[in-house]
């Protein structure tokens, strides 16, 4: 498989070259005097649009910011975002922005399995990648030097962190229970921990759940029957959140709640019902939760708010911020790529890029700086310690 | 359409997947990587349309049947290191069989209990995938290689798109023959009309199941084709949701010919990709579409198209009302080969109960063979049931049939048609979206499915038994002066003319014994006095005894050679026309007790 | 009262009816005759509102009740007692005539205990399933269900069908009184001796079309009958 | 003992509301000949409403209880008049489409106007658990799951009773009976069938209230919810009311005990193995209804 990509990325740059395009040294694709065209596709309707819509706001929130700043190297960035759920729309969402398009870059703003289409695609073809939401390994793997990842972290690095939470809540905790998704990102975050729970030698007592679950009567009774100390979630904020608020009916009452990336969302609070849960941890992979009264999460919120107006229960959200943060690291990139633009320049400049931050282009820091090298493009592997207060995710330390 | 188009006609689909090669050979890389799932999705349109639109069953396992043979074909490759195209061809072979498992449980129900146990099916399929982790990677996906043909990988989308158009091409090829055959009538008429059908031998069941079989393989095909274009399958890709949105192929399209689903398939893959800029609203507009063709166009595309730019050949100049031409003497291709001596009917002590009430009460009656004879008696007199237990639609409760013969057992009705009886019904009973010759036709028999499958190779190919059964409906058509209008929808003919061609279709098989339920109720008086002309000559020249269910006393008089009348579930009188509607005991179940009638 | 010019019914492309006239005043009674297939029913249940009119006027009362819905029509004080009886097999006796009793309407129904009058076997049944009574008492169930409507004329479609010799006489009886206590009586029959014993006119119809309009006694009419039964 | 206790509790609680779905399917069902695919949609919009009622415009919970079922049951009555009146005369199969696209229509719809996961509705009634004594153990049961499981069954049977004595009721029977019939006793069929409408989308309505706190607003609810409802009303034979209420019940005490005492795994199949074993053994649902349908 590896080799077969190297094979047919080679076959395709030949193609390319074959074709009469610009050899290495001429504009790249999508590069005008002044204007940069960015592809980016996501989610805007289907079960996960919540992260898509997000994204797209996002992403067009920060370029705005980056483009009233006077662009990058007297470039504008134009946004083309085009919408892709599936697998097969992710390919085809890809291959119309970098084949008809001409995108210089792309962004994979969409869920897990979408998004490891695309990638799978964008690794033949070279163009440079910005992978913003997709946890699963298999996006990372086989490793491409055109595809970087952003705030999210793989799946050891936030596995550890889950594990990481429980120990900070609960140093003596014996037994662990584990609340898993049946679908895909929850499954991949359930592989990454479950190594990491046995070098410890702890053996997990692991319930599982559909998507979109209500109720959790049977995992919970399961996991009281078993005096759980710890339950670490791995799913969405919803599934979480119902969890959590079955629990003390069904037994489990003292038990310390750790809950997955996507679930450490304000949205769970009016699902839970308290505003000071006790027990709930989580991590965070911003310095800062979008409602939260931090300098920066303001500074996002009030720009936010000034372009969308009032927003609507749960927005801005972590796809907003990510979205917006992401759009400033790949105009930093670009800026490090110099004048004139190639894949090649762009990918070289990235791969070398140290703690690039949303500040560094005049905007708010809703995201931890990001470092790549040559072997590693993970750029951000900092996670926050996350609890709930007064209504609201806050990260308190790391 | 004349005879020598015919074949073309049935070719005529293969267009779409070169249509689609040539506008990809113009294109650049991403629409033809668009256009291979276009031509997939026509395959899946064309095999819905002969599930949901010739036979009528909504199935929401279209999904499911795609993953199956996405898996199957991707998970032979890998593991088995089968060549792409045996592996797409297994794929086919294996939706095959869960179209039939799917089938088995499912041709039992109808409307929304067929589709929950569609469901069940769509369900369960992706509960399984989920669940089986290490064969087909869970819920993360698996990565889908691209295919390798005689060594040669394949990375050219041009190329992809070729080779698809091919499978395509060779996928909708059957699905042509059987639609635009015997296969695809009959599908269509017992989905209009399961009691006629079933009374020429149309068993609806297997029909059903060899319809979910040959979509649901050609569903599976169209899966195994397209996985290695999403690069990655995973269970969310042939869910539920997409199953409802294939769903939509033949109502779009339009359901009466293969062109719906494949119209339907195309323009509903194409539109997301057209409408990108509306990209939020996409669903909600698909979903509008549906609706709104359910609403008021109901035919779909394809009837938009012919409303737009009429069929030359679709013979409008036989308009719906048209007289029939005068029945020509008949051209009598076969001698009357049954004459048989005695009887031809003979019903002993037939009993049938609904309840308290004995609707037939020990019934004996005889029926010497190349008469005609008359059944009258006034509403509730249990003509209709004895008529129904004498043809095997309703099982008697005691007494036996015995015709020609031999004893005829209950239940069996496709049998009848061998025995050389056949019937027409008291409403008429036609299948209205077939034209009359395919009426005709159908009441040839040879109906079964395996055998429909042949009849429809034989049509495709034009051969000599296809030529054969064109020539026996125009003879038939011929006989009740119904020539002109062979080629007219049935739905379009006059109540008269309907009823002919009940006749046609009724002695189409060269029957010994013909049923007669009711032929001239609510026919005009004139047309009335031709089907008496009509019934006497048939009667004459093909040697068939007929027996006639009639209200209309008059008719039933001109016509018959020996009336039985019932009353109250018993024969009361039996005899000569004149002489039976004479009769006291007659005359008082018309009018009453009285005793002067005069 | 009820007065019914050229009448016309169609199924599609066939016409059932072709042109039909009458009138009819509350207290009257009148028959319409005809073989199987005349037209009978077609005519009752288009006056009834249950099947379209393709031409022709239906004037009740003075007003134009043509296409209008049946459920207009009975509220107006025309009922109809359909050929099948069309009741409602698992509602109780007492049930069916409280659904007519308590449908909106114009006019004030009948109250129950008319029925059980005139019916004293569907009194003892009030708390039997319709559908579980014998066929003679499912139609005085069916009369009685009109009845409770409280109309000023009834159409009534073959009563007699399917019933012993007794239950029909009964059944003539209690018609009679229906008529002679101001309601106006439509009787479609085949069965000659019942329209005598309750209609004093007659319409008679052969293939859609009135070919004889008269007194119930009129030896011409006995001809015509004759003519349209036997042909 | 305790902990199966809890589980059936559990399971009733969830089951209740399908059963008010269910209920709503049925009377449609019944009164009208029409399989409604999109009430799941109803039951969705139900629940939006009482976020809307409850979260943004911060009225009292109970208020909802009276708003959402006249509003979601003048929707539904409105798409009867809108959609499917026109539908009227074609086939059964048409009409089957035509309501499962109006069902993807009603959830994109919601979608496109509050594009997040989830929207969470607090719970209408909170309190202290209350601890019941079982041998050595307690069931713990909550004043929701009381009140939940408690007013869905009430407003479920509710509805079985007005069907059954009401003169609406009666009038939505005779014409599911007989047609003919229930037009010769003066029963309009456009008012009939709107009113067997606004009473379904009434029913569904309340059962997006209920089911609101305890599931969130998401279109994933209508599909979820039609799924199970349809399993419901299926077990329970279709068309009798009582049939969709005990089908719905014990469709959410199976799911939670196969869940609880088999695998977690087994709960989203086991509502489709129920339905599937009924069907087969029989098609007519564990309790059908007396019926001679006219033809």
């Amino acid at each position: 498989m590896h080799q077969f990509g190297r094979l047919c990325g080679a076959a395709l740059l030949a193609g390319a070259l074959g074709f009469g395009a610009a050899p290495a040294e001429a504009q790249a694709p999508g590069v005008t005097k002044d204007e940069i065209t960015i592809g980016a596709l996501g989610a805007l309707t289907g079960a996960t649009s919540f992260m898509g819509g997000p994204g797209r706001d996002g992403l067009q929130l920060g370029i705005e910011q980056i483009n009233a700043a006077g662009g990058i190297n007297g470039r504008k960035i134009k946004l083309v975002y085009e919408h892709a759920f599936t697998p097969a729309e992710s390919v085809a969402a890809a291959k119309k922005l970098v084949e008809s398009d001409k995108v210089f870059a792309l962004i994979l703003s969409s869920g897990s399995t979408g998004a490891a289409a695309a990638a799978n695609y964008v690794r033949e073809t070279g163009v440079p990648t910005y992978n913003l939401f997709g946890a699963t390994p298999i996006i990372r793997t086989p490793f491409a030097k055109n595809v970087f990842h952003g705030a999210m972290p793989d799946a050891p690095t936030s596995a550890q962190a889950l594990v990481d939470r429980v120990y900070q809540a609960k140093p003596d905790a014996k037994k662990i229970g584990l609340l898993v998704g049946t679908y895909s990102f929850p499954q991949s975050n359930k592989a990454a921990i479950l190594p990491i729970l046995e070098a410890r030698g702890v053996k997990p007592v692991i319930e599982e759940f559909d998507q979109d679950s209500r109720d959790f009567t049977s995992q919970l009774i399961s996991m009281a029957r078993q005096r759980v100390d710890a339950v670490i979630v791995l799913g969405s904020f919803s599934e979480a959140g119902f969890a959590y608020k079955q629990a003390p009916e069904k037994g489990l009452a003292n038990a310390v709640w750790v809950l997955d990336g996507s679930a450490v969302n304000d949205a769970i609070v009016p699902i839970i019902g308290e505003r000071d849960p006790k027990n709930v941890w989580g991590y965070s992979n911003m310095p800062a939760f979008p409602a939260q009264d931090h300098p920066e999460a303001v500074k996002f919120r009030q720009a936010w708010i000034a372009k969308y107006g009032t927003p609507p229960q749960g927005r801005p959200n972590s796809y907003d911020m990510v979205g917006y943060g992401g759009a400033f690291i790949l105009a930093k990139a670009i800026e490090a790529a110099g004048e004139n633009l190639t894949w090649d320049g762009l990918i070289g400049a990235w791969s070398t890029m140290k703690g690039a931050k949303p500040s560094d282009l005049g905007g708010a820091d809703v995201i931890f700086p990001e470092t790549f090298s040559e072997t590693d493009h993970q750029g951000n592997r900092a996670l926050g310690r996350a609890t709930i207060k007064g209504g609201l995710w806050q990260t308190v330390g790391q | 359409m004349s005879d020598a188009r015919r074949p073309l006609a049935i070719l005529s689909p293969l267009l779409a997947p070169l249509a689609l090669f040539l506008w990809g050979w113009a294109a650049g890389d991403y629409w033809r990587f668009v256009l291979t799932l276009v031509a997939t999705s026509t395959v899946i349109g064309a095999a819905l349309t002969m599930l949901v639109g010739f036979a009528r069953c909504i199935s929401l396992a279209t999904g499911a049947m795609m993953g199956i043979g996405a898996y199957c074909s991707t998970l032979l490759i890998l593991h088995a290191g089968l060549p792409f195209p045996v592996a797409v061809v297994a794929s086919a072979l294996a939706g095959g069989v869960g179209g039939l498992l799917l089938a088995i449980p499912a041709v039992r129900f109808k409307s929304h209990n067929l589709a929950m146990v569609t469901l069940v099916f769509q369900a369960v399929v992706i509960i399984l995938v989920r669940e089986m982790k290490s064969v087909t990677g869970g819920a993360e996906g698996l990565n889908v290689a691209p295919p390798v043909i005689f060594g040669q990988t394949i990375s050219s989308d041009l190329v992809y798109l070729g080779m698809a158009a091919c499978f395509c091409a060779l996928a909708l090829l059957p699905i042509s023959v059987l639609l635009s055959g015997p296969y695809g009538r009959n599908l269509r008429a017992l989905a209009t009309n399961e009691v006629a059908a079933r009374a020429f031998g149309i068993r609806i069941e297997r029909y059903l199941m060899a319809a979910f079989t040959v979509s649901s393989a050609a569903i599976a095909m169209a899966g195994a084709l397209a996985a290695p274009r999403f690069r990655i399958i995973d269970p969310d890709s042939f869910g539920l949701h997409t199953s409802i949105v294939m769903l939509a192929y033949p109502v779009i399209g339009g359901m009466t010919s293969i062109w719906g689903g494949i119209l339907g398939g195309g323009l509903m893959r194409l539109l997301p990709e057209l409408l990108r800029p509306i990209a939020d609203y996409i669903e909600l507009i698909l979903a509008a579409i549906v609706i709104l063709t359910v609403m008021f166009f109901r035919g779909g595309l394809t009837e938009i198209g012919e409303r737009l730019c009429p069929r030359r050949t679709a013979p409008l100049a036989a308009a719906p009302d048209a007289p029939a031409e005068r029945a020509t003497t008949l051209p009598a291709p076969r001698p009357p080969s049954h004459a048989h001596a005695g009887d031809a009917l003979v019903a002993t002590n037939i009993v049938k109960r609904y309840g308290a009430l004995a609707a037939v009460d020990d019934v004996t009656l005889a029926i010497r063979a190349g008469t005609l004879h008359g059944i009258m008696g006034p509403n509730g007199a249990g003509k209709t049931t004895f008529f129904n237990a004498v043809t095997g639609f309703i099982a008697p409760d005691a007494g036996r049939v015995v015709l020609f013969g031999q004893e005829a057992k209950p239940g069996r009705v496709e049998d009848r048609i061998a025995l050389g009886i056949t019937r027409t019904f008291q409403h008429v009973a036609i299948f209205p979206g077939l034209t009359c010759r395919d009426n005709v036709i159908a009441g040839l028999g040879r109906n079964g499915v395996r055998q429909s499958f042949r009849r429809s190779l034989d049509r495709a190919l034009w051969s000599a038994a296809a030529r054969d059964e064109h020539e026996a409906a125009s003879w038939a058509l011929a006989a009740v002066g119904l020539r002109s209008l062979a080629e007219t929808r049935a739905d379009q003919l006059s109540l008269g003319n309907q009823r002919r061609l009940e006749i046609a279709r009724a002695i189409v098989s060269r029957p010994r014994l013909i049923l007669l339920d009711e032929p001239v109720s609510g026919v005009s008086h004139g047309e009335v006095e031709q089907i008496v002309t009509l019934l006497r000559r048939l009667n004459v020249e093909l040697g068939a005894t007929m027996l006639i269910v009639e209200h209309n006393i008059g008719f039933l008089t001109a016509l018959c050679d020996r009336i039985s009348v019932m009353a109250s579930g018993r024969i009361i009188a039996d005899g000569l026309p004149a002489e039976v509607v004479a009769r006291k005991e007659v005359r008082q179940v018309y009018f009453g007790e009285i005793e002067d009638a005069a | 009262m009820l007065e019914i010019s050229g009448l016309k019914v169609s199924y599609g492309a066939v016409q059932a009816v072709h042109g039909i006239d009458l009138t009819l005043a509350p207290g009257e009674s009148l028959a319409l005759l005809g073989a199987n297939g005349a037209g009978k029913t077609s005519s009752v249940e288009a006056i009834a509102g249950l099947l379209p009119t393709a031409g022709g006027r239906v004037v009740f009362d003075g007003a134009d009740i043509t296409g209008k819905p049946a459920s207009h029509i009975v509220r107006r004080g025309l009922a109809l007692v359909p050929q099948w009886r069309e009741l409602f097999p698992a509602f109780t006796v007492e049930e069916t005539l409280l659904a007519a009793s308590s449908a909106p309407r114009g006019r004030p129904p009948l109250p129950l205990d008319h029925v059980y009058d005139l019916f004293p076997i569907l009194g003892q049944r009030r708390l039997q399933l319709a559908g579980s009574l014998s066929g003679g008492e499912q139609q005085m169930l069916a009369i009685g269900r009109a009845l409770v409507t409280n109309p000023k004329i009834m159409l009534l479609d073959e009563p007699s069908a399917g019933l012993a010799v007794g239950i029909v006489r009964s059944l003539v009886g209690i018609v009679q009184r229906i008529c002679q206590a101001g309601v106006g009586i439509l009787l479609v029959e085949q069965n000659l001796e019942i329209a005598e014993a309750v209609a004093t006119r007659c319409v008679v119809l052969s293939t859609g079309r009135a070919v004889w309009t008269g007194r119930m006694d009129d030896a011409a009419g006995r001809a015509a009958i004759q003519e349209a039964y036997f042909g | 003992m305790a902990e199966f206790v809890m589980v059936i509790l559990g399971g009733l609680k969830f089951g209740a509301v399908y059963a008010l779905a269910a209920i709503g399917i049925v009377v449609i069902h019944k009164a009208t000949r029409t399989v409604n695919f999109a009430h799941g949609g109803l039951v969705m919009l139900g629940a939006f409403a009482t976020y809307v009622l409850v979260v943004d415009w911060k009225w009292p919970y109970w208020t909802a209880y009276l708003v959402v079922p006249l509003l979601i049951g003048a929707l539904a009555a409105g798409l009867e008049l809108s959609i499917l009146r026109p539908l009227r005369r074609a086939d059964l199969f048409t009409v089957v489409l035509g309501t499962i696209f109006l069902g993807t229509a009603l959830s994109e719809a919601f979608r496109l106007a509050y594009n997040t996961e989830l929207l969470a509705v607090p719970a209408a009634i909170s309190g202290a658990p209350i601890f019941i004594d079982i041998g050595e153990d307690a069931a713990i049961v909550t004043l929701e799951q009381i009140w939940v499981t408690g007013g869905a069954l009430a407003v479920g049977l509710a509805g079985l009773f007005l069907f059954r004595y009401s003169t609406l009721g009666r009038s939505m029977r005779a014409m599911a009976s007989n047609i003919r019939g229930a037009q010769l006793c003066g029963y309009s069929v456009e008012r009939v069938y709107a009113t067997a409408w606004f009473t379904g989308g009434a029913l569904a309505g309340l059962a997006g209230v209920f089911a609101a706190p305890s599931r969130g607003v998401s279109p994933e609810l209508a599909v979820s919810i039609i799924a199970s409802a349809f399993v419901a009303a299926v077990i329970g034979g279709f068309d009798s009311l009582a049939g969709a209420l005990i089908g719905g019940l014990l469709l959410g005490v199976v799911e939670t005990l196969s869940a609880a005492y088999v695998s977690s795994a087994a709960k989203s199949a086991i509502s489709f193995v129920l339905l599937f074993l009924v069907l087969l053994w029989r098609p007519e649902g564990l309790f059908p209804e007396a019926k001679r349908r006219h033809v």
